[in-house]
């Protein structure tokens, strides 16, 4: 029913979703879906100050468009918008940004979760911790699959 | 006439990234492989522990890791082709 | 942890989302979601030109602010942002915004269809389908508990 | 002597909506009460069914719609005070 629409982007400035609005827009699409991952400032209870990302570019790119056309397959998406800041993220400001667009919003909903679990199991990206006191650590996370 | 076989050594670059970079201090390694045939493979698992090996600091790292060559994971019995562009380590990830 | 910020709004005018963006920043906060409805071409076939909406105003009002409210209770909320438009939305226009942020994501995945069943469910706006024949029908769903 | 209690003759303004509004023709419609006591409530299911007597072209559509006072619900058993401020017929909801 529509074509492949994928628009998949690693960025190092802020993320401007105003600039990927028309990516989800087709005139079979009734719902529109949006998540962005911001930096916060308490992980339990720690106080974060800044968080830094780095990547594989070019492997986290090709794992983002696979995720992207997965999703815009399993889920009949008209299109999929996903893009991921790197370096040094202030709290407040998106990581990350994912949007998709159907014909319901039965499949947005499900598949907002589901790009953002595959990102997060998959996409060579890491984020390094800075708290008040100015030391950084690696997050990475032991208990995933 | 004695025929002795000698071990083909291949120099290879591994790419690190992350926490796996800080531990050894460094974005590339260069390991010395010693192949006895001629068809430069080795398993992802075996390239990870002569990682373990030279680099005692990522042992507690290294068993999350996976391997990626040439932009895509491999599993750990995948048989490595030491020829391929890049070889890489992948720690566990962390973005979003 | 989060003071009660809701926003809910009938707007008989395009929305514009980007005029919403704030309302969902805090501090604590790691995850913003949003979804939209917006007007399609086709429903099950059938060719809609036009979707016009009317509402009793100060009852739907109530009712929105009365599921914002539950939400941000109910899933740890830190801010809930819900506006409905009226009158006609030409296809490919958003009748409905709902925007959410939480501490984490699996809150906000939760919240928005939570949101928009209970929309759907309660308050009372209606929309009138027009065909490209220019032929005008209530929709008044039987399904519904 | 005979005492003979008249019925209270109570008009009361109901609102309509949407497909019901119109089915009647009409934003507003008038229902006359006969209450025989001084309660002034009847219930909101005999108030739609007072509805359907008057208005039959609402048969079809009123099974399914609810009753609302003063913006809120109310269930086809409460008591409905006669004297709130406003009455109206809440067809199936499409709004989103």
């Amino acid at each position: 029913m529509f074509d492949r629409r994928i628009k998949v982007e690693i960025v190092d400035v802020p993320i401007v979703r105003e600039r990927y609005d028309d990516e989800l827009s087709h005139q079979d699409v009734g719902a529109h879906a949006w998540f962005a991952g911001v930096t916060r400032r308490t992980t339990q209870g720690k106080i974060t100050s800044l968080l830094h990302y780095e990547a594989h570019r070019e492997m986290a790119l090709k794992q983002m468009e696979e995720i992207a056309d997965e999703a815009l397959e399993r889920f009949s998406l008209a299109a999929v918008v996903l893009v991921h800041r790197l370096g040094a993220v202030p709290i407040g400001e998106a990581s990350v940004l994912v949007g998709c667009s159907s014909s319901h919003r039965p499949e947005v909903f499900t598949a907002l979760p589901w790009i953002m679990d595959r990102l997060k199991r998959d996409v060579p990206i890491w984020k390094k911790e800075y708290d008040d006191q100015g030391a950084g650590d690696w997050i990475h996370p032991q208990n995933l699959a | 006439m004695r025929l002795v076989v000698e071990p083909n050594v291949i120099s290879r670059r591994v790419v690190l990234f992350a926490g796996a970079k800080d531990l050894v201090g460094a974005q590339e390694v260069t390991l010395e492989f010693k192949c006895h045939d001629a068809t430069n493979k080795l398993t992802a698992q075996k390239i990870l522990s002569l990682l373990g090996e030279l680099y005692p600091s990522l042992l507690d790292l290294l068993p999350s890791c996976r391997l990626a060559v040439d932009c895509e994971y491999v599993s750990g019995e995948t048989l490595v082709d030491l020829g391929a562009d890049e070889i890489a380590v992948i720690p566990p990830v962390s973005g979003g």
